[in-house]
């Protein structure tokens, strides 16, 4: 029961995982709370379904038209809108990315009705069964490409030019620009990378989780605990932070109440913000 | 430009704001204006938009002969609607608006239990009645209100059809297991369950609610899994409804019955599921295949057949009971012969005439308790068999047996 | 008026570690009532960290200050402000939003514990003392940068402080913006207000001192009149290199 | 090389430097001396176009005959502008390699990353020991050898240097003269804002003496150490 | 001799204040030439948009510390005045007040360390705060096996009276926390929450004791908010948790603040009656849309004019007299 429950949460943490590396992503770089991150999954998920549906493509096969397609509003919403706030105090950007959340949720609800989709593919449900633990496939494919996402992020960001240069960025604008370094343009490549890969962890959850236009906020909050856990804008620290919040909420589920498990996590949060902003792994932004 | 002009200007508007009286509409005497607030964004935006489409549907119908015949002469009618955000401040600010601003004739219930809650409050300050289809909160009838009835049985009596039908079952289930999503609606469908399956000599080993926001069903259910009952009551509304189907077979968890108090009757349900959501049982409250008759809209068939007609999609026992509950006042009036313009005393008849009100439907048999509540209907219960909506309780109505146990996944094609 | 031997601030093996960088150690130091005392070195040399530890910006890591023989170590800096040191800052911070004059309120209400009605006087008694007069209605954001050091030291003032910790108050000033400046540090002292300077103009700060204090990497290397320290050999190494000493 | 006429400017409002008109030939050192806060890093940053030009007439900034008055500041590099900025700002959660690296981000600097980070490491023996510590983590004059090294990856023709000597320890300030003068030697112009008078006019060939944001003094380098006015206003003499 | 006192550029002329009491008379008569129940219903939520917004100006507008739980005292203050009036029979106004002073004694408590975070991480620990405890008070009776909040259940108040008293209950507390405002800006506290938000560390060093004076801030927001909450609570006369402690309760509070132009005295109430008057109409005909426009002005006004509505003419008045 408890290893069946820690797996479990491993499971769920490693979306967890996924969608809050690009929000980690995002605050780290530019200091934004992206309240809007939630409708990027749903973004995802509705890219997804609608190949799916329409061209019956599977939800991990469409992985990269999301990526690519999230990409592309990212670095638009970057470009266009935030790039003139981010200078400014932050209440802005929260604000602004609020109005965003607003012009993408219901936009969404206008073009695809409030209706509940979700996608239910052939292999759906079906699962690994060892020593009495059930491992659904779909989960567990999810939590690979989750792991495997959060990692290629963090090579990406230590390893390449752009990745190099948005680290520079975030550390020091200016010494960065007289690199060479345009600001402008790598805040909307790292927008869009951030966008791209919550993107990518609406097209997971599409095959299990449920897809309706209203569903970003939650998604947003539940990023703002896993990187708080994890430490802000330190992107392993999200993986971490998902993992734990995935085990923790499982655990609370199974060994207590359901109900309790949300309560819980958001006075955890709010302990961690008093006693270590750092996050878990002491490696977050802290201001 | 000085400052002092500046801040005249701003207290300006603030003082054209205390001016702020609405030039009453122009009205014609000779049609019937029925104010409505409903849900059409926010969280319950997708359902109010039933609720919209079932009112359409009504007045549509009613136009298309000329309008409402009361004391020989016709009478249109007209739908007044505004959306409410799915706030109830909102809600109660508009109900506000239909009366004082709008000046409506007569009002509609919306949808929507804690909308319904303040809505209701400002009909019944200002005497009007409100028959609603859409929201079975018991504390709605608590409250000792005279002006507010509803179509729709209690939320907790809506799922008594279930747990009955489950009784009667070979062999009888033993042990259930209650978990619903922690909203009013679904709450109270959970006491519900609770209720009536202590009623029934079941056991109760398990009852748990969850948050709405929950994302992962997959721990709470394992739990469930783990204490084994035969059959699982889920109190839910459609989002509830998949997640848990989808969570089921995630977790190869099978039970010998899964019950929902709301979900698997909607549309969504099959299409987001698919074959997943097979054998699943749900409450309900009418289904097309009723054998219930009365004017206006005809057979319990024929309201499905014209509503299909109309939206293209098969209409639930919400839109039923919301159309219901116009048809319901319209009857009232024609019988009381009441006409236009309605008038604080004709307000009063009209209530009065309601309580005492005994009709039969296309819904069926609508007949409302001192409390407002319809005392008439009994509830229903349903099962979804080979992607369709099967009436299955009671036993005098159902179109076929049910299925039962359910086959557990590593059974089915 | 000469300094009188009254210990007004004293230091006793102050400290400060930065990690594993030791901004400073063991610094023992004296102010005594009534006098300027020049505190130089190098850049990081750890004397802008002293007036940290001083009006409590940070804690000192081992050791204690005491002012007028009370403990202050560990006070929060509005309780040791209240208590009598104002510092100025290297970058000067004002509320730019504010006016010249609610700038130096601000002290004077919360500092000097003034009711609202005579801080206003005061702010006008210290906004003429320092010349600002002319532009105290005028947003703090707006005004030059010789104004923006002046308003430093008006809000330090108005907080009635008895010793007023000085970093860097002329930097950015020319040469005779900088001999006013000294005027008004002077006038400062003949108010009774005791002053720690930290500089980097020499020639600024040689000039007023009554004595001084020398730095390098966090420890004290020199201590003297402003002669005895332009002569002390270590001095000039630190400052000029090897080949000048 | 580098020509600057008639510059005005300042941080939003406060204006801080008045009609500033400078010349740097091309191969030399040139100096711009000042008390702190006269206006120095201002200047440069003026140049890199990274400061608010107030009441802009007839201003220019000429390199090489090519005008980049108005070129966006992650345009100058590309025009072999390099800066080294006071205290260093290296950028500090970076590894030192990584650091260097992003001094060649520019599209013509990547091809010649492996012998530039040769030339760098030659330059300063001790870096090539630590290039994957964290910048945060070092002591002042590793930090200036990076920050030095991360101008070089980006393969200048003119480096601009901001106070280099600030917060070292005498004997890392006399390195660091003597990198600058090598570099100079291998063909890289470079300005100077500098306190410290003594160490820059050394390597100097001209310099300027900036106060309150105007010049009041030029002169070849080491005649300047003469004037009355130095000895009084830097050395207190 | 200066004749006038010096630094008033930030706050109303005595002509203003006689014209702000001229509307203030004309509110008050307002319902004796109005019977319209939804004039006066409208009115009222305006008011009632003012008096929030005007609770997150004094904290959020004046120091700049963005409080995103707003929504747990609006919640406490409706929970408590509902469980007054029902369970104890407690007069209406009492229950009001007395939820505020169990707000005031949630915020002390919570502010202590929470005011000690500052940017996004104070904003997302009083977010926290009030998701926590909205799920509190949902799953309270349940986990402790009781029935005292009644969980999603909700709790039903007497239907109130009618709508003029709610009209004059909102202008009144409206008026109480104009004047509030209006006095805090001229006050000490008024400029030491100034001086915080432009420079924290600068105000503490000239003696400001800062976290003092943000928890004051902090507290008289939180038990206004409360005591609002506790006059909407019966005036819906139903509640249940996910509508009183719901984060669009907070949403509302800060845009109408922002567009109207944070830390300005007349801010919220020309951001609460410009939002609420273009929402009326828009809604009507777009319910759709709606939304979707609301979303579109409040990105144009942050690009546009990042100080709202009254920031904007403000600093062009300062701009115009500067040059």
């Amino acid at each position: 029961m408890l290893i069946q429950a820690i797996i479990t949460g491993l499971l769920l943490g490693g979306i967890y995982a996924v969608y809050s590396a690009g929000f980690s992503l995002i605050f780290g770089v530019m200091g934004v709370v992206n309240i809007a991150h939630g409708d990027l999954v749903m973004l995802g998920a509705f890219t997804s379904y609608w190949l799916f549906t329409l061209g019956h493509i599977d939800p991990f096969l469409s992985i990269p038209f999301s990526a690519l397609t999230l990409f592309i509003v990212g670095y638009g919403i970057q470009r266009l809108i935030i790039n003139r706030v981010v200078e400014a105090p932050p209440i802005m950007s929260y604000i602004c990315t609020f109005g965003i959340h607003l012009i993408i949720a219901n936009l969404a609800l206008r073009l695809w009705t409030a209706d509940y989709r979700s996608i239910t593919t052939s292999y759906c449900g079906s699962h690994l069964e060892c020593a009495g633990l059930v491992i659904p496939y779909a989960r567990l494919a999810t939590f690979g490409m989750a792991v495997v996402m959060v990692g290629g992020l963090y090579l990406f960001l230590n390893r390449t030019d752009i990745g190099r240069a948005i680290r520079a960025t975030a550390q020091d604008r200016e010494m960065a620009r007289l690199m060479g370094v345009r600001a402008n343009h790598v805040y909307a490549m790292t927008f869009g990378i951030g966008a791209a890969i919550t993107g990518v962890a609406g097209s997971l959850i599409s095959s299990y989780f449920v897809i309706y236009p209203q569903m970003g906020l939650s998604y947003t909050v539940t990023a703002f605990c896993v990187v708080v856990l994890g430490g802000m804008g330190y992107i392993p620290g999200a993986l971490l932070g998902g993992l734990i919040l995935g085990v923790l909420e499982s655990l609370t589920a199974t060994y207590w109440n359901a109900g309790m498990s949300s309560a819980l996590t958001f006075f955890i949060l709010f302990l961690m913000l008093i006693f270590m902003p750092a996050g878990i792994t002491g490696k977050g932004i802290v201001e | 430009m000085t400052r002092m002009k500046r801040v005249t200007a701003i207290l300006t508007i603030v003082g054209l704001l205390a001016g702020f009286v609405v030039v009453p509409a122009a009205r014609c005497a000779d049609k019937i204006q029925f104010g409505f607030s409903v849900p059409l964004t926010g969280i319950f935006g997708k359902a109010g938009k039933l609720v919209l489409d079932s009112y359409k549907l009504w007045a549509k119908k009613m136009n298309a002969e000329g309008g409402i015949l009361i004391k020989g002469k016709r009478y249109p009618v007209e739908l007044v609607y505004y959306d409410d955000k799915s706030d109830p401040g909102v809600s109660a600010k508009l109900v506000e608006k239909l009366i004082t601003d709008d000046k409506v004739d007569l009002l509609l219930g919306g949808y929507g239990s804690s909308l319904v809650f303040a809505a209701s409050a400002i009909a019944e300050k200002y005497k009007y009645p409100m028959i609603s289809g859409g929201a079975s909160s018991n504390k709605l009838f608590d409250r000792g209100f005279r002006y507010y009835f509803a179509t729709l049985g209690k939320a907790t009596e809506e799922v008594r059809g279930c747990v009955e039908m489950l009784k009667g079952l070979k062999p009888k289930p033993k042990t259930v297991a209650i978990v619903g999503s922690d909203i009013l609606f679904t709450s109270l469908a959970c006491e519900g369950f609770k209720k009536y399956s202590k009623e029934a000599g079941f056991k109760v080993i398990h009852f748990e609610l969850f948050p709405i926001q929950l994302q992962d069903y997959t721990s709470m259910l394992l739990k469930v899994k783990k204490e084994n009952p035969d059959v699982l009551l889920v109190g839910s509304h459609t989002l509830v409804a998949i997640k848990t189907v989808k969570a089921l077979k995630a977790i190869d968890f099978s039970p010998k019955a899964v019950a929902f108090s709301y979900g698997p009757t909607v549309p969504d349900f099959v299409k987001s599921v698919g074959k997943l959501g097979e054998y699943v049982f749900a409450a309900s409250e009418w289904t097309p295949v009723l054998p219930y008759k009365g004017p206006v809209f005809g057979t319990a068939a024929a309201f499905d057949k014209l509503y299909y007609k109309t939206f293209h999609r098969h209409p639930d026992y919400v839109e039923a009971a919301v159309a219901a509950a116009a048809v319901t006042q319209q009857l009232a009036l024609q019988q009381l012969g009441l006409q236009p313009p309605y008038t604080e005393a004709k307000r009063e008849a009209l209530m009065k005439k309601l309580h005492d009100i005994d009709i039969k439907t296309f819904y069926g048999e609508v007949r409302f308790g001192k409390d407002g509540a319809n005392v008439a209907h009994p509830p229903i219960a349903v099962q979804i068999q080979h992607g369709k909506v099967v009436t299955v309780y009671p036993k005098n109505v159902r179109q076929t047996a049910p299925i039962y146990p359910m086959p557990s996944w590593g059974h089915r094609k | 008026m000469g300094p009188e031997q009254n210990i007004i601030l004293e230091g006793r093996g102050v400290s400060r570690y930065f990690g594993a960088l030791a901004a400073l150690s063991g610094i023992d130091f004296s102010l005594y009532e009534g006098e300027i005392l020049g505190l130089i070195g190098p850049n990081g040399s750890g004397k802008t960290t002293l007036f940290n530890v001083i009006v409590g910006v940070c804690r000192p890591s081992e050791g204690k200050v005491f002012f007028e023989g009370r403990d202050i170590s560990g006070m929060s800096p509005h309780r040791i402000c209240q208590m009598g040191i104002a510092k100025t800052s290297q970058i000067v911070q004002p509320f730019t939003r504010m006016t010249v004059a609610e700038n130096v309120l601000v002290g004077a209400m919360y500092g000097g514990g003034l009711p609202q009605k005579e801080a206003w006087e005061k702010t006008r008694e210290i906004l003429a003392f320092v010349n600002l007069d002319k532009v105290m209605n005028t947003p703090s954001g707006k005004i030059s940068i010789p104004e923006r050091r002046r308003l430093e030291l008006a809000r330090a003032l108005a907080t009635s402080a008895k010793v007023i910790l000085l970093d860097e108050n002329m930097a950015g000033l020319n040469p005779n913006e900088i001999e006013e400046a000294l005027d008004l540090l002077r006038a400062i002292r003949e108010r009774g207000v005791t002053l720690m300077v930290v500089e980097h103009i020499m020639r600024a700060v040689m000039g007023i001192s009554d004595r001084m204090i020398v730095f390098n990497y966090g420890e004290k290397i020199a201590e003297g009149t402003p002669r005895e320290v332009a002569e002390n050999p270590s001095v000039i190494r630190a400052y000029l290199g090897d080949k000048y000493a | 090389m580098l020509e600057v006429k008639n510059l005005n400017a300042g941080y939003g409002p406060v204006q801080v430097l008045w009609d500033i008109s400078l010349e740097v030939g091309k191969g030399q050192v040139v100096t711009v001396m000042g008390p702190n806060g006269a206006g120095k890093s201002t200047l440069l940053k003026s140049i890199l176009n990274l400061t608010t030009r107030v009441k802009p007439k007839g201003e220019a900034i000429i390199l090489d005959g090519k005008d980049i008055t108005r070129l966006p500041p992650e345009m100058m590099v590309k025009e072999g502008v390099a800066f080294i900025p006071e205290g260093a700002r290296v950028f500090p959660e970076m590894s030192v390699l990584d650091n260097l690296l992003m001094g060649a981000y520019v599209p013509q600097a990547r091809p010649h990353r492996g012998e530039n980070l040769e030339k760098v490491f030659s330059l300063f023996p001790h870096l090539s020991e630590r290039v994957h510590q964290k910048a945060k983590t070092l002591s002042g004059g590793e930090r200036q050898a990076v920050a030095i090294g991360r101008a070089l990856m980006s393969h200048p023709k003119l480096l601009l240097m901001d106070e280099p000597s600030l917060g070292l320890h005498p004997l890392l300030v006399s390195h660091t003269f003597k990198a600058i003068e090598k570099i100079n030697r291998q063909g890289v112009t470079v300005l100077l804002a500098e306190q410290n008078v003594f160490f820059a006019l050394e390597i100097s060939h001209r310099a300027y003496v900036l106060e309150s944001g105007r010049i009041i003094l030029e002169g070849e380098g080491k005649a300047l150490l003469k004037e009355d006015y130095i000895k009084k206003a830097y050395l207190a003499m | 001799m200066i004749q006038t006192p010096p630094g008033r550029a930030f706050t109303l002329p005595r002509k203003a204040v006689l014209l702000a009491a001229a509307v203030f008379v004309t509110l008050i008569l307002v319902p004796a030439f109005c019977h319209q129940g939804y004039a006066l219903r409208l009115m009222g939520m305006i008011f009632m948009g003012i008096a929030l917004a005007s609770c997150w100006n004094i904290m959020s507008g004046y120091t700049g510390y963005i409080d995103f739980g707003p929504a747990a005292y609006f919640g406490i203050g409706a929970y408590a005045t509902a469980l007054l009036m029902v369970r104890g029979g407690v007069p209406f106004f009492l229950s009001i007040v007395l939820g505020g002073v169990v707000a005031v004694a949630f915020a002390v408590p919570v502010g202590l360390p929470t005011l000690r975070l500052r940017g996004a991480y104070f904003a997302i620990a009083t977010f926290a705060f009030a998701e926590a405890t909205r799920q509190a008070v949902l799953e309270w009776d349940r986990v402790l096996g009781v029935n005292f909040f009644q969980g999603s259940h909700g709790i039903t108040l007497p239907i109130g009276p009618t709508h003029q008293f709610f009209y004059y209950t909102f202008l009144v507390i409206m008026t109480v926390l104009f004047v509030i405002t209006y006095l805090v800006e001229r006050s000490r506290m008024g400029y030491a929450l100034k001086a915080i938000h432009e420079a924290e560390d600068a105000a503490e060093l000239i003696g400001v004791n800062t976290l003092k004076i943000k928890i004051y801030a902090y507290a008289i927001s939180a038990f206004f908010t409360a005591v609002i909450g506790g006059v909407d609570a019966y005036w819906l006369t139903y509640i249940t948790p996910n509508d009183v402690f719901s984060v669009h309760i907070t949403i509302k509070m800060v845009i109408m603040c922002l567009l109207g132009g944070m830390g300005t005295l007349l801010g919220p109430v020309v951001g609460a009656s410009f939002l609420t008057l273009i929402s009326e109409p828009l809604w009507a005909r777009f319910p759709y849309d709606y939304l979707i426009i609301i979303g579109v002005i409040i990105v144009l006004v942050i690009v546009a004019m990042p100080k709202g509505i009254v920031g904007t003419l403000l600093e062009w008045k300062v701009d115009s007299r500067g040059t």
